[in-house]
């Protein structure tokens, strides 16, 4: 082979720099303008949540009855108007968005965790390990996730905590299957071989090629799943079997604001939205990440 | 030249494919003639444009990103380019058809073998539908599959066998060109000499002309007449398999033939084209394989080369030949 | 002068499949002297590739011995395996799925210096890096690219400087020019041709062109369906090939030449698969010259000539 | 397969609302009750013995039909349930028959056009559809067909006028991903070989999607149905709450707060009882439409 030797200094080589695959990633998603107003949105929750105690007092303003003020439509002081009990609807949705995207992120964590142990032990191991574990999801999947979790809360009794593990387990056998789907689809690929045939032990081969290879699948159901569990926490609160009033949740204020939507349409019209929002901008990222994190697309 | 002797006739034939990352010129000026009952080999690597060029005589570029830029197609007397989609229509299957790479998935999974075949059949002639399925049978049992195997389906096959039940449908309509795009490359070497052998046959049996597109100078001379030879969306060398085989006049072409190892003479020593493709999004201004050649010239970097003709069948471009018709490569031809 | 390598006794490596049990390797026997290159030649579905990963022992092995340097691979420790190999390793056949897409070209071949602890130094060890580059062709300034942003070629070449990071001695070539293109395709046999020269490798090359091997082998086994049909030295089987399958095989190669035209062989069928095979030949189907006897009975794989082996009850040279 | 996953689902659904906290006896005899009376009860439904000899009993008479008695009403649970069981299948079927209706067509005119404007209008409809929670949806609708307009009933069970809206609501989320898939799916297959082979036979552009796309692009799209009648049982109980639609999701909410646990697990085991069916259903589907999976079964 005629071999071009280019006289570079080994310094100057070893100064090349890496492009981050971060990088290239991102560079994919921002192309992506629905994505990028997910984003957008979902930072601004973010920023509500952190922020809250600033636009107003949990105690005062989010709790305290009002009578006087009841039913008001929105107005400058009441931007989105005021309950059935006089309180301030958008602090009250400020103030919800914090128990939403808790509830959403921590038990994702949960199925995540359980699921994603579950899925990768049978995945990598296969054969009767990966039979046992996935005939026993196959239980768990025969209820309809929701359903799961309703019957859950409904014996745990209902709190906040109690909501995140309903819907935490009732989306295990996803989390599992999603996992196993994609570290079966890595595990057969040559270049397991070749980090097996230069001497690779069994851990390091988990963690330095399976794993990052077999990430986006679980990092964008991950993603679409927050979006689902925030939705969950909604219904199991308008059906009086999570958050509890009066603390303030979307689902519950939906649910108290029923007997007035003839008049006061905007009890239920507000709420509503915020979930709506949330959940759309979770799924618009959830769609960027795909498109961006999908080699085939390279 | 006489027009009405040729089955299918491309003249200046460009196609460029617009996508996110730029413009790529697909196939760049392109001319093919092929004369009726002859088959013509285009001959070319990965990302050459052959199969682009296939893909354009049936109007089947993809579109976006595809585009034909310009050029002229006439195909037995038919204005291609000037056909609207229901005349198409009436063209595929009838007077040209094509036969895809990967038999594995040219076949439709769902669907059984018997009304594949007897699909196109049923479209083009006034027959009925069961007149239609008996001669699927026929054609069946043309490729040589037992015809009581028209009711299964494409997995119930072997991949030897799903490429003849490919044929069976491209020729079910007795095409007068048929378009053969790699038609063995997917296929192991003893099922690709049984296919080749059953393609030899057929042509003569119905008499077509034919236009194969591969890789490999081998399967060339098994079943072609003429030769054209691709690189970079030009046809850089054309000829016939003598003109082609016995005075190589391309350094291209010079390469791929050095570039094969020989299977009866094992002490030739392998000379590969050094190099690569030059990048499609981004060709060189003067000849495309210039950064490659061995006989390179300061001119060859700065000017497309023209035709240069050696005889009626024989052309080349490229500027070795500009004043000296008579320069010889160091090693042309086999 | 020069010493067996390897030695391969019996080997068999069967599957179990829903439809019985595969028979993907079976009962087979050769060996490989030192710097020398073996041929393994079939086509898909043969066992070939197999036989290749059970040598590494990437696959395990179902029966039988593989004596490297005098000790069986079978019986190793994990421990002892690891160390050996740094001398025995893999080219693949798919420069695309053989490179994890998330490492760097300078990562890939840094992993087994890296792994092995051979060169602990960061800056000695991309010296090193450098230099597999330099040694297999590879551009220096490509060394934070990505495998999936270079061709197949360039691909192949990183697979290659892999494989030679450690003290490798012996690799195993799993068709590793087969999806590349044929300009590319004579770049990387003569690459492999001088490495062999320059480093004293000993090469097993699996292939199902024939073409490639006359090139390349000193010996070469023809396998059918997990069998071995024909074992011979290069020139003794492309002179005289014996058996009727490698007479078909060497026959309907199609050659670019207009010259030496070949009568061609064409086979009945289609290569099937060895799922709960009989005890007959497994080639009587397609062969063209089957009896009653072969269908009863299995050949041996018997010396016909000196050092050229058939299994085949008809022709025996 | 269904047989041991429906053993394993009776037994999950069973040992969850075990874990009910509160004393069965006492919510069957009321706060008055003696000490006597309730220990007596106890012994007399069996409340001491080992959870899985409860279970076991329970199994054996559900064989029989008999699903034990409501704490709340007296009443068999069977009996209540069968009252209401057709109520919910009313429901469910017109939601999945007008998903089904809409988004096939809708996804394969969509990926045929891709990029146009009407994929893109269809594909943001379907992003936000599935963002929208059924309950609040249902609220929406009521308030704009049945409070401003007066076209349809705004709850209860009379004729087809009343089950309109809460058919449409519940098939809003269903038809939105449905859509996407087909889409997605009829994408994929498009660019497959066979779909060219059609194409230089003469197909006409018609015969090529109807022939030989859209069956293959259907193989996924039912999967996502299967699936997706599992998200709509769970939405029944959300969907039957807000247009008060007597069906078994109302009557598990309403025994849900009576701690009424029987009523409780008899609504859970008929819900997934009825989505193994659908799956059922679902695979025989897959072998009518799939060649390649019928050979499987053979």
């Amino acid at each position: 082979m005629s071999q071009k030797h280019e006289n570079e200094n080994i310094k100057d080589i070893m100064d090349i720099k890496k492009r981050s695959q971060w990088a290239d990633i991102w560079h994919h998603f921002k192309k992506n303008k629905a994505a990028i107003v997910g984003m957008i949105l979902i930072a601004l929750f973010v920023c509500l949540a952190l922020f809250a105690p600033l636009i107003g007092d949990y105690q005062d303003d989010a709790l305290k009855m009002n009578i006087r003020e009841r039913l008001q439509a929105p107005n400058a002081d009441h931007w989105f108007g005021t309950d059935e009990f006089g309180r301030d609807i958008f602090i009250r949705i400020v103030y919800g968005t914090r128990i939403s995207l808790f509830v959403g992120i921590i038990s994702v964590s949960i199925a995540l965790s359980i699921g994603g142990f579950l899925g990768s032990i049978a995945g990598y191991y296969g054969g009767k390990i990966d039979n046992a574990i996935m005939r026993v999801l196959d239980v768990i999947l025969a209820i309809p996730a929701i359903l799961l979790a309703i019957t859950i809360v409904a014996a745990l009794g209902a709190s906040i905590m109690n909501l995140m593990i309903a819907i935490g387990i009732a989306n295990i056998p996803g989390f599992a299957r999603v996992v196993r789907a994609s570290i079966l689809s890595v595990k057969d690929q040559e270049y397991i071989e070749a980090a097996r045939a230069i001497g690779a032990k069994d851990h390091t081969i988990i963690l330095k090629h399976v794993l990052p290879n077999s990430m986006a699948p679980i990092i964008v159901f991950s993603t679409l799943k927050v979006a689902t569990a925030i939705m969950a926490t909604a219904s199991l609160s308008f059906i009086g079997l999570g958050v509890q009033p009066p603390t303030p949740e979307w689902g519950s204020m939906l649910s108290g604001g029923r007997a007035y939507i003839r008049d006061y349409m905007y009890i239920v019209l507000y709420p509503g939205l915020a979930i709506v929002l949330s959940v759309l901008s979770l799924n618009l990222i959830g769609d960027g990440l795909r498109d961006a994190l999908d080699p085939k697309l390279k | 030249m006489i027009l009405n002797n040729s089955i299918l006739n491309v003249e200046d034939l460009v196609i460029r494919y617009v996508t996110e990352d730029g413009i790529v010129e697909a196939v760049n000026g392109v001319n093919i003639k092929i004369e009726k009952g002859k088959t013509l080999g285009l001959v070319g690597e990965t990302g050459a444009g052959k199969t682009t060029t296939a893909l354009s005589i049936l109007k089947l570029i993809p579109d976006p990103p595809g585009e034909v830029v310009k050029g002229n197609i006439t195909l037995s007397d038919i204005d291609i380019m000037k056909a609207d989609e229901n005349k198409m229509e009436e063209i595929r299957g009838e007077v040209v058809s094509m036969i895809f790479q990967d038999p594995m998935t040219a076949l439709n999974p769902v669907i059984t073998v018997g009304d594949q075949i007897s699909e196109a059949i049923y479209i083009h002639q006034n027959v009925s539908k069961k007149e239609a399925t008996e001669k699927a049978k026929e054609m069946l049992e043309m490729v040589g599959i037992p015809g009581n195997r028209l009711g299964e389906y494409p997995h119930q096959f072997s991949g030897g066998m799903k490429q003849r039940v490919v044929i069976a449908i491209a020729l079910s309509c007795s095409p007068k060109l048929l378009i053969a795009d790699e038609p063995t490359t997917a296929l192991d070497v003893t099922i690709q000499a049984q296919v080749l052998e059953l393609m030899r046959e057929l042509k003569k049996k119905f008499q077509m002309s034919m236009l194969m597109i591969t890789h490999d100078l081998g399967v060339v001379v098994e079943v072609c007449d003429d030769v054209a030879i691709m690189y970079a969306g030009r046809i850089i060398e054309q000829g016939t398999l003598e003109d082609i085989f016995r005075s190589t006049k391309h350094p291209y072409t010079e390469g791929l033939f050095n570039s094969i190892p020989s299977i009866d003479d094992r002490k030739a020593k392998l000379k590969p084209i050094r190099g690569l493709m030059s990048d499609p999004y981004d060709l060189p201004k003067g000849c495309a394989f210039c950064d490659r050649c061995d006989y390179q010239m300061e001119i060859c970097k700065t000017m497309k080369p023209e035709k240069v003709h050696f005889s009626d069948t024989h052309f080349v471009e490229c500027h070795l030949y500009n004043k000296n018709k008579d320069f010889k490569l160091n090693n042309g031809g086999k | 002068m020069s010493e067996t390598i390897l030695e391969v006794r019996n080997l068999k490596k069967y599957f179990d499949t829903p439809k019985g049990k595969l028979h993907a390797v079976d009962d087979i026997n050769f060996s490989i002297e030192e710097g020398k290159t073996l041929g393994l030649v079939g086509e898909s579905g043969c066992g070939k590739s197999t036989t290749g990963r059970v040598i590494l022992r990437l696959l395990n092995a179902t029966d039988g011995e593989i004596i490297y340097k005098g000790r069986d691979i079978r019986t190793l420790s994990k421990n002892e395996m690891r160390e050996l190999r740094k001398e025995i390793q893999i080219i693949f056949q798919d420069p695309f799925s053989s490179l994890d897409p998330r490492m760097t070209v300078s990562e890939i071949i840094e992993e087994p210096i890296k792994l092995n602890k051979l060169i602990v130094d960061k800056e000695k060890r991309f010296e090193r890096v450098i230099e597999l580059m330099d040694l297999v062709g590879l551009s220096r300034r490509l060394i934070n690219t990505y495998p999936h942003e270079l061709d197949g070629g360039r691909r192949q070449r990183i697979g290659i400087a892999r494989a030679l990071a450690l003290n490798t001695k012996f690799i195993v070539c799993d068709e590793p020019v087969s999806a590349l293109d044929v300009s590319i395709q004579a770049q990387i046999l003569n690459l492999l041709n001088e490495l062999q020269e320059k480093l004293k490798l000993t090469y097993i090359f699996i292939t199902h062109d024939l073409s490639v091997v006359n090139h390349f082998s000193d010996d070469i086994a023809v396998m059918y369906l997990g069998k071995l049909v024909e074992k011979a030295s290069s020139e003794s089987l492309f002179n005289n090939p014996i058996h009727p399958y490698t007479q078909a095989l060497l026959s309907a190669i199609p050659r670019a030449s207009l010259d030496n035209k070949v009568e061609k062989i064409i086979l009945k069928g289609e290569i099937t698969s060895p799922i709960n095979p009989k005890d007959n030949c497994r080639f009587a189907d397609r062969c063209n010259y089957a009896t009653d006897i072969c269908r009863e009975k299995e050949p041996e794989l018997e010396e016909v000539a000196p050092g050229h082996f058939v299994a085949c009850h008809h022709f025996k040279g | 397969m269904l047989i041991p996953v429906m053993l394993g689902v009776t037994f999950l659904v069973f040992f969850i609302i075990s874990l009910t906290p509160g004393d069965a006896a006492t919510i069957i005899l009321g706060n008055g009750a003696t000490e006597e009376s309730i220990k007596e009860l106890r012994e007399e439904m069996g409340f001491n013995d080992p959870l899985i000899v409860q279970y076991g009993n329970y199994m054996k008479d559900l064989l029989t039909g008999n699903m034990g008695t409501s704490y709340s009403t007296g009443k068999l649970v069977s009996g209540e349930i069968g009252q209401r069981f057709p109520n919910t299948f009313k429901l469910t079927f017109s939601a999945i028959f007008i998903a089904i209706l809409i988004s096939i067509p809708i996804g394969v005119i969509s990926a045929t056009k891709q990029y146009s404007i009407f994929d893109n209008t269809g594909m943001i409809f379907a992003l936000v559809g599935i963002s929208m929670p059924s309950f609040w949806t249902g609220i929406m609708l009521i308030i704009a067909f049945s409070l401003k307009l007066g076209w349809f009933p705004s709850s209860g069970m009379d004729g087809l006028q009343s089950l309109i809206l809460p058919a449409f609501t519940l098939a809003i989320a269903s038809t939105a991903s449905i859509t996407r898939t087909t889409r997605s799916s009829m994408l994929e297959v498009v660019r497959q070989d066979y779909i060219n082979t059609a194409k230089a036979k003469g197909v006409s552009k018609k015969n090529v999607i109807r022939k030989h796309a859209l069956r293959n692009a259907l193989i996924p799209a039912i999967t996502v149905i299967g699936l997706e009648f599992g998200i709509l049982l769970g939405g029944a109980v959300l969907t039957e709450t807000v247009f008060s639609w007597p069906g078994i999701g109302r009557l598990m909410v309403e025994s849900i707060q009576r701690k009424d646990t029987p009523m409780v697990l008899g609504c859970v085991i008929v819900f997934a009882v009825a989505f193994s069916v659908v799956n059922l259903i679902v695979d025989i589907l897959y072998a009518y439409i799939d060649p390649r999976i019928k050979a499987n079964y053979n």
